[in-house]
């Protein structure tokens, strides 16, 4: 080939010679952004400790012991007792499934709604684009804690309503994401040589956008779970969400907090779960979209 | 509707040596030490000699929207009463029926007519002189439809409001209906107070009484101050003046506390956790009144399943209420046993059923709900419902019973929740006269009848029993009424409670007899 | 490197690097030259070469990330990466003064021009400013923002900016770049005449040779950050010694090349005459009378053009001319609002989406930018395996990445590429995938849009070499839209100007360079700037521009042409009063 | 310009509209028959008549629904099925409390979010970015509940200098809550300014790096002038959004913070007419804080247009 062409250096992200595989590119990634590794351990170990918490610990998180009530941390108990005798750092422990059980699924399902109809909304254009676009934010002009209240007033507080509830409120927000970068996407010369080809809407998105937008939708679902594990903590808080006695941190913090001065580690510790979980989310997301260059920030809260 | 939970008890006020335990923010401080301590509580109200003067700050959950000062009400906003208002008689501090706006009474030879002496010399706020002629208006606004007081259930039948004598302005003559040994009891009650006559209509907005205090302002579910009546008969309060704040959420009372922004939380028994907190705060401690609180999850027997007696049985077979005591209480009260009547009562029986979770099952599996799973409602306007409904989720698991606790708002729990779920939990202050408690609470159509249990050999055993002038024999009927009750009524009683009243730490001489605490008496030193 | 006392700017063996990954990558390696007053000297070099770091450096900045290595810059005896913070802030603007590439985006988009003008200091009212840049109605635009401008104005703003503080050096990087020919023109000899004006030292920074040849009394070849020569101007483009400049200026195509300048390893130039289009070759695409509005603007307007097998028909024009809608409308991105547009192979009327899909192969698009009509996100070998399985030109999964390798060696790859992204491979590499994947449809007719545009001038060459192998292999019926005259020059068989949506003329390629027609043609060839210094660049002296007529047009409906002969017609016009400047 | 702002609003009440029909939908479809609902245990056939003849529900639901809202349009959004109180003054009193903080949480959260934003993006991957992105961080991944109890301890319980709790009901003076409103508009302030600042010390950095930012450093001006007059007006223009979504957030971030602090505002209302399910309050609160977020954005958009010269000079030729 050309002798004459002198090969530009290589773009800083970019190694030339790895093979183009999404794992390598991810593990590329990690490498390249501490923030992104860092936040993904952090959500990683949370998951692993939902996942283990009957083996990490003997406590029962339910289990009332009246004799052992409101002690402060001891080889024991290593992050005290709640007024129920019940082991703290069991319950926090134990708390994660909940709080990852169904910020997970609401997430998931959240995100995959909100990308298809993101997608779709910015290939098609035209009146659908201005219509849909008009009753999401009709749809994000409501409060969603309101909405959610509403929700869960009226069809209980099961996870799977508020996996629901949750969808509800956010997709507007990751349609507008979504559509926002594949709007980017969609002008692009690929999806015009894929049009001229006349290749068919279903095709295009699966072949040409999604892979494009792939990482926005994954910045966003880093970001929207950690606001849906905020969310649903709050929802517990105020007594909407998990039922006591439900190993929950949003629920562990309401029964506690009054309680803070005498044990407050009963408060203090599902709080520092909750945080590192959110942090560790916020962690990810923000590695991530930088090292893929991705405009997290854009949309805000 | 709403203050079913205040009614009292003749109990004082244990008394203790301050564990000073000033530990206050310390925490902040020094890192998170926690308690490591065995769990006690270091109960102590100080006592000794208030300051003159000083006014005292109230935190208070609200009752309703619609709160009104007609102490006959449903609605009275229940903590203005007692300083506001006189009754004829109240409970003692020994628990007997004392003298207060009646000097003395005596029945005739069949307890079949009342007659009460009126004190002299006693004027209401507005300046006017008290006579029999209020007393009686009183009794006839009690009675009155239009009033629709919760305590004209339990006197309707027996006063005839057109036949109340009233023979020279300090005589009071009532004549029953069929007799009663224990009428007066039955005016110990905080629907009784006395307010002047022809007031039906304004007596929900002036508050004129012959009470220690006098009204300055009231908003329903909101603040409101009284200052003290200088010319109160039995000499001026202490305080100059109460005012009162209304705080639904219960950790948001506690907080007031703990901030020094009130002085005493009233309607409030603290839970373990929070009397701890408080204990340990050096701005508050706590006042601990014995066996104060009756807790109580009532089923509704009119709603499936607890339309089945068996399936009562077994929700109180199928619970240790020995272990309710120990998880919710931390020991800080009596086991219940079912019983409504409190062990203090005279009364009160100890007979019981025992603790029998294979029973229970075998009901249960009878009754064709094997593995029943039910909703039991609490909320956060008491803090003990939680921990109670919990502790006996906990207990009655073993007995194959499955209990979802639901979490219901404070603002809303005694009009959404009480009365109209199936189960939930609720509680009364005790203190109510054998009588007056079973009338009130379980006979067939009452007001209060919170798990709408309908028995009509009940009723025939209380209308005995309030007829029979042989005080024994009385309690041998009333300990018949109480077996009946638990072994068919709706109302699961899992315990006693000692009420643990948040205070600060300048508030001296608090002491609660009956249903409400000393106003006169209260004060505060070094305000 | 003599260091003469009286050089304005001398950089001395500068060395600069970024940080990546943990380690320092140099950009630029032992850079040294002088500059004395009054002269320019061009920095010349493709992409990657680090000039634009190099000229950055004379007002003592580096990009984020960057670090100075070694050496020194001193500009009027001032080491200025020594300087404290103030006296660096008064020598920018001050004694040295940028002017960027995008105007459009180097003026601050919240503020008036003139507050900007105003700020960078100096004496001289700003109104008399943006007079000496030779804008119009200067205190009117003085109140204007940015946006409100065109590009040439937006330049001519930096310019005055540049100037206001009158300054001793004019750093100007890549000043006319993604403009206009003409307008291009326009700055440039207003750059020279500032100069002399104002007795500046200049620094340009340019790829484009025909723009230094112009400009410059000396140039410096950067290659890879490091000097490759440095001589005279007219020394240089006459006998250059390093066989990288050689190449370099060999590949640049020039208005009087007969055909396709093909460029040997030294640097040695040959002109491949223009393939011969056989009388009897089919018409492959006739367009006839196309019209293509934009909501009420119309872009393309009574278009008509045919190309016959084997034939390089030219799409010539500025911006804005509607010869890339014509392109896409062709393709069938783009509805034509009128007349009729055929194939061989069927009706090209209708969207692509409708056509059927033995039509839709036989006419395929190559895009202007290779970076972006590639999917970033799937492999080069996938991009022409795509096409091959869609339209069913490969029967299996097997053949077809058989038949994706053997492209890919017919747009002269390696093969071995197949499994890379488009990030992994160079400008001219990833054009070429654009290429192949257009053959994968086996069409008969490629539209090729600004292919070139985008590439630097060695890479360009080879691309065109490409396209012309390819036409004379494959027969195929290329439409060569492009806006340098001297590109088409080479390439194309038969050139079609386009003005404002309108055919201005059109004719086989020798005819019509050898006598263009109309004034908009001359105009164009005017313009354009020959890697060949004048004999005395004597930049006072009229340009070119200037001798071309204002003219106004004068087409009739029934009679729209002067024939020239042999397919050369020109559009009728006569000359007129006057007519706007850029 | 005229024609955007026109544009804007038109949009704007579009969106109202399209809210309005969502919410008044959404509470219709909630389970229950609403006057079997508030009659509860006396919900006799013929009471429960009775009522639903005095809701109106036997009308058919667009009636309800021009019904309801031609009274919204007035002001009346119809009576409350727990107090009997108008809906409009009961929601308007709450509201104007929750005002208060809102205003205190603003202008905490926006003034200091703006420096600490710009701050950080300007000594972009130095310590005081450093510092700042962090705590942000941690402002972010902490629920307000949490912030708000901490404040409680530290600023009520521990150090006595704000109330721990509102003693007063929703008529209290401004006076009366004027002490209570800083800890909760703190703990909202905290929550908020991490957004805002991520926003704004990111969209510094982009315009930071701009060429034309680049130009006017290369012109010699000094970098107060380079950031005050070239990259400041351009970086404020995407945090404009940003500000103006999280003032609508406001509306629903204040209900958990209200709760804390037994603030009687519009949170506090929203909890107890959706535990109560009253459902004209519900409505009403709905509606008005659709309002507030189409006004906010609205204000976002008109700000823009203010700082952004090309939205402004629309149509001017050049």
């Amino acid at each position: 080939m050309s002798t004459l062409e002198t090969p530009a250096p290589p773009p800083p992200s970019a190694t030339p010679l790895a093979p183009p595989s999404a794992t390598a590119r991810a593990w590329r990634t990690l490498r390249s952004s501490r923030t992104a590794t860092v936040g993904l351990v952090f959500v990683a170990v949370h998951v692993l400790i939902a996942l283990l918490a009957p083996a990490l610990i003997s406590y029962d998180p339910l289990a009332n012991n009246a004799d052992q009530a409101l002690l402060g941390p001891s080889g024991e108990h290593l992050a005290g007792t709640d007024q129920y005798g019940r082991d703290v750092l069991a319950r926090v422990l134990y708390g994660g499934q909940y709080a990852l059980g169904v910020s997970v699924a609401a997430t998931l399902l959240t995100v995959a709604l909100g990308t298809v109809a993101g997608c779709a909304v910015a290939l098609r254009g035209g009146w659908f684009d201005d219509v849909l676009g008009r009753v999401l934010d009709a749809v994000l002009s409501v409060p969603s804690v309101l909405a959610l209240l509403v929700i869960v007033t009226a069809l209980g507080t099961g996870p799977w309503v508020i996996v629901l509830a949750i969808a509800v409120v956010s997709v507007p927000q990751v349609v507008r994401v979504v559509r926002g970068a594949a709007l980017a996407v969609v002008p692009a010369d690929y999806v015009t040589a894929a049009r001229a080809r006349g290749e068919g809407t279903w095709s295009i998105l699966r072949r040409e956008v999604l892979p494009n937008i792939i990482d926005v939708v994954c910045v966003e679902f880093a970001m929207r779970a950690s606001w849906v594990v905020l969310l649903i903590s709050s929802l517990s808080f105020l007594g909407f969400g998990a039922d006591p006695p439900t190993p929950d941190w949003g629920l562990m913090v309401a029964e506690n907090r009054t309680a803070i001065t005498v044990v407050p580690m009963a408060s203090l510790a599902p709080i520092i779960a909750l945080a590192t979980l959110v942090i560790g989310l916020n962690l990810a997301a923000d590695g991530l979209s930088k090292a893929w260059g991705v405009d997290r920030i854009k949309e805000g809260a | 509707m709403s203050d079913i939970h205040h009614p009292g008890r003749r109990s004082v006020l244990a008394t203790g040596a301050a564990s000073a335990a000033a530990l206050g923010a310390s925490w902040l401080l020094s890192g998170c030490t926690g308690a490591s301590a065995a769990p006690a509580l270091p109960a102590a109200a100080k006592q000794g000699v208030p300051d003159p003067g000083g006014t005292l700050r109230i935190a208070r959950p609200p009752a309703s929207d619609a709160e009104t000062l007609d102490p006959a009400s449903a609605l009275s906003a229940y903590e203005y009463l007692g300083a506001l208002y006189n009754r004829l008689v109240r409970i003692g501090e020994n628990g007997a029926v004392a003298p207060d706006l009646a000097e003395s009474w005596e029945p005739d030879a069949k307890a079949r007519t009342w007659t009460f002496r009126i004190r002299k010399g006693v004027t209401f706020h507005d300046g006017r002189a008290l006579t029999s002629a209020d007393a009686a208006y009183t009794l006839r606004h009690i009675l009155d439809k239009k009033t629709a007081s919760p305590q004209a259930a339990v006197l309707a039948p027996l006063v005839d409001p057109g036949r109340l004598r009233t023979p020279d302005p300090h005589t009071l003559v009532v004549p029953l209906k069929s007799p009663h040994a224990e009428f007066p009891s039955l005016l110990t009650h905080y629907n009784c107070y006395v307010i002047p006559d022809g007031s039906g209509r304004a007596i929900g907005r002036t508050g004129i009484g012959t009470g220690p205090f006098e009204l300055e302002s009231f908003t329903p579910a909101g603040p409101g101050r009284i200052t003290a009546y200088e010319d109160h008969w039995a000499g001026r309060p202490v305080l100059d003046a109460i005012s009162f704040y209304s705080v639904a959420d219960m950790s948001a009372r506690s907080n007031a506390l703990l901030a020094g922004q009130v002085d005493l939380l009233s309607q409030t028994n603290l839970d373990f956790a929070t009397a701890r907190v408080v204990a340990a705060s050096d701005r508050a401690t706590i006042a601990r009144v014995e066996n104060a609180q009756w807790y109580v999850l009532p089923m509704l027997t009119t709603e499936k399943p607890f339309t089945d007696v068996r399936v009562r049985q077994a929700m109180k077979l199928a619970y240790d209420p020995e272990h309710v005591v120990k998880v919710a209480l931390q020991g800080a009260g009596t086991a219940g046993w079912d019983n409504p009547v409190p062990p203090s009562d005279p009364a009160h029986i100890t007979a019981h059923p025992e603790h029998d979770p294979d029973q229970a099952r075998h009901l249960l599996k009878k009754a064709g709900h094997e593995g029943l799973a039910v909703d039991l409602y609490t909320s956060s306007y008491d803090p003990v419902f939680t921990p109670m409904a919990l502790a006996y989720q906990d207990s009655a698991r073993r007995a194959g019973i499955r209990i979802r606790v639901k979490t219901a708002a404070a603002d809303s729990y005694y009009t959404q929740i009480w009365m109209k779920q199936p189960l939930m939990a609720t509680y009364w202050f005790t203190g109510r006269p054998v009588d007056q408690l079973l009338t009130q609470v379980f006979r067939s159509g009452s007001s209060y009848n919170e798990t709408a249990w309908s028995d009509r050999d009940f009723d025939a055993l209380l209308d005995r029993a309030r007829q029979e002038t042989d005080g024994t024999r009385r309690r041998e009927l009333y300990g018949e009424a109480q077996t009946l009750v638990i072994d068919k009524g709706g109302a699961i009683t899992p315990m006693f409670a000692d009420r643990l009243v948040g205070l600060s730490r300048k508030v001296r001489g608090y002491a609660e007899y009956g249903f409400e605490f000393d106003y006169r008496g209260i004060g505060l030193k070094g305000a | 490197m003599t260091a003469t006392a009286a050089a304005i700017v001398s950089v001395d063996s500068l060395s600069v690097a970024y940080r990546s990954g943990g380690r320092d990558v140099p950009v630029v390696h032992d850079v040294s030259f002088d500059l004395r007053p009054g002269r320019t000297l061009a920095l010349v070099g493709e992409s990657g070469s680090g000039k634009s770091t190099v000229a950055a450096t004379l007002l003592g900045h580096l990009r984020h990330g960057s670090r100075l290595t070694g050496g020194t810059v001193r500009v009027d005896g001032a080491d200025v990466f020594a300087l404290p913070a103030r006296e660096l802030r008064r020598l920018r603007g001050g004694t040295v003064a940028l002017v960027g590439q995008n105007a459009g985006q180097a003026l601050t988009p919240s503020m008036r021009i003139g507050r900007q003008i105003a700020e960078a200091g100096g004496d001289v009212p700003v109104v008399d400013l943006l007079a000496q840049v030779r804008l119009p109605r200067p205190a009117e635009l003085a109140r204007r923002y940015p946006h409100e401008l065109s590009g040439g104005q937006q330049q001519r703003v930096a310019l005055a900016m540049a100037i206001a503080a009158r300054p001793k050096v004019l750093v100007l990087d890549e000043p006319t770049t993604g403009l206009d020919v003409v307008t291009q023109r326009g700055v440039l000899d207003l750059v020279g005449a500032l100069r002399d004006e104002l007795g500046l030292a200049a620094v340009l920074v340019s790829h484009d040779l025909g723009v230094v040849a112009h400009m410059a009394d000396e140039v410096t070849v950067l290659r890879a950050g490091r000097i490759v020569e440095a001589a005279p101007t007219g020394r240089l483009f006459a006998a250059s010694q390093d066989p990288y400049t050689k190449r370099l200026l060999a590949s640049v195509p020039r208005l009087d090349d007969a055909g396709l300048a093909i460029v040997g390893e030294d640097g040695e130039r040959e002109v491949r005459p223009r393939a011969v289009v056989a009388g009897d070759a089919p018409v492959a695409v006739s367009a006839r009378d196309v019209t293509v509005d934009y909501g009420a603007s119309r872009a393309v307007d009574g278009v008509s053009f045919e190309v016959r097998r084997g034939e390089v028909l030219a799409l010539v024009g500025e911006s804005g001319s509607g010869k890339s809608t014509l392109a896409w409308t062709l393709a069938g991105l783009r509805a034509p609002s009128g007349g009729t547009m055929t194939s061989e192979s069927g009706d090209l009327a209708r969207p692509a989406r409708e056509r059927p899909v033995s039509l839709r192969r036989r006419v395929q698009l190559v895009f202007q930018n290779a970076d972006t009509s590639l999917n970033p996100r799937r492999s080069v070998g996938d991009a022409v395996r795509r096409p091959l399985r869609f339209f069913g030109t490969a029967g299996s999964r097997a053949e077809a990445a058989v038949r994706a390798r053997k492209l890919m060696s017919d747009v002269r790859l390696d093969p071995a590429l197949v499994s890379r992204l488009p990030a992994q491979l160079s400008g001219g590499q990833r054009q070429r995938i654009g290429i192949a994947r257009a053959l994968a449809g086996e069409p008969d007719v490629l539209i090729a849009d600004e292919i070139t545009t985008a590439l630097d001038v060695s890479v360009q060459a080879e691309v065109l070499r490409l396209l012309d192998d390819l036409r004379r292999e494959r027969r195929l019926a290329c439409l060569f839209i492009s806006h340098d005259l001297a590109v088409v020059r080479g390439i194309a068989d038969r050139v079609v100007v386009l003005r404002h949506g309108v055919v201005v003329e059109e004719g086989p390629t020798e005819a019509v360079f050898a006598s263009p027609g109309h004034p908009y043609t001359r105009l164009l060839m005017a313009a354009a700037l020959e890697p060949e210094p004048a004999s005395a660049p004597a930049p006072d002296a009229e340009p070119l521009v200037e001798e071309v007529p204002e003219w106004t047009d004068a087409a009739e409906p029934d009679d729209l042409w002067t024939d020239h002969g042999h397919g050369h017609r020109v559009r009728r016009w006569r000359p007129a009063a006057r007519e706007g400047a850029s | 310009m005229l024609s955007f702002i026109a544009r804007r609003v038109l949009a704007a009440v579009g969106t109202l509209f399209l809210s309005s029909i969502l919410v008044f939908l959404a509470v219709q479809a909630l389970p229950g028959d609403v006057a079997t609902q508030v009659l509860g245990r006396d919900a006799t056939p013929d009471a429960v008549a009775a009522l639903r003849e005095k809701l109106k529900l036997d009308q058919p639901a667009w009636e309800r629904y021009a019904d309801w809202m031609g009274g919204a349009l007035h002001g009346d959004f119809g009576l409350s099925l727990v107090s009997g109180k108008a809906v409009g003054g009961e929601v308007g009193l709450y509201l104007g409390n929750s005002a208060l903080i809102a205003l205190v949480t603003v202008l905490f959260a926006v003034t200091g979010s703006l420096l600490l934003g710009i701050l950080a993006g300007l000594y972009r991957d130095r310590w005081p970015d450093h510092l700042i992105s962090t705590v942000s961080l941690v402002g972010m991944s902490v629920p307000e509940f949490v912030v708000a109890t901490v404040l409680v301890l530290c600023f009520s319980i521990a150090l006595p200098l704000f109330p721990a709790v509102v003693l007063y009901g929703p008529e209290a003076s401004i006076g009366q809550l004027l002490p209570a409103v800083w800890l909760p508009a703190l703990a909202l302030a905290v929550v908020m300014a991490a957004y805002i600042i991520r926003m704004a010390r990111t969209s510094v950095i982009d315009v930071m790096a701009s060429e034309y930012v680049t130009t006017a450093r290369l012109k010699g001006l000094s970098t107060w002038r380079v950031v005050t007059r070239h990259a400041l007006p351009s970086a404020l223009l995407p945090t404009l959004h940003v500000i103006a979504l999280n003032v609508a957030w406001l509306a629903g971030g204040i209900a958990v913070v209200e709760n804390v602090f037994n603030y009687p505002g519009i949170g506090k209302l929203m909890l107890s007419s959706v535990q109560n399910r009253d459902l004209p309050v519900i409505q009403a609160i709905a509606l008005i804080s659709a309002v507030v977020y189409v006004a906010c954005n609205l204000a976002a958009d008109l700000g823009a247009m203010a700082l952004n010269p090309k939205l402004r000079t629309r149509g001017r030729t050049r």
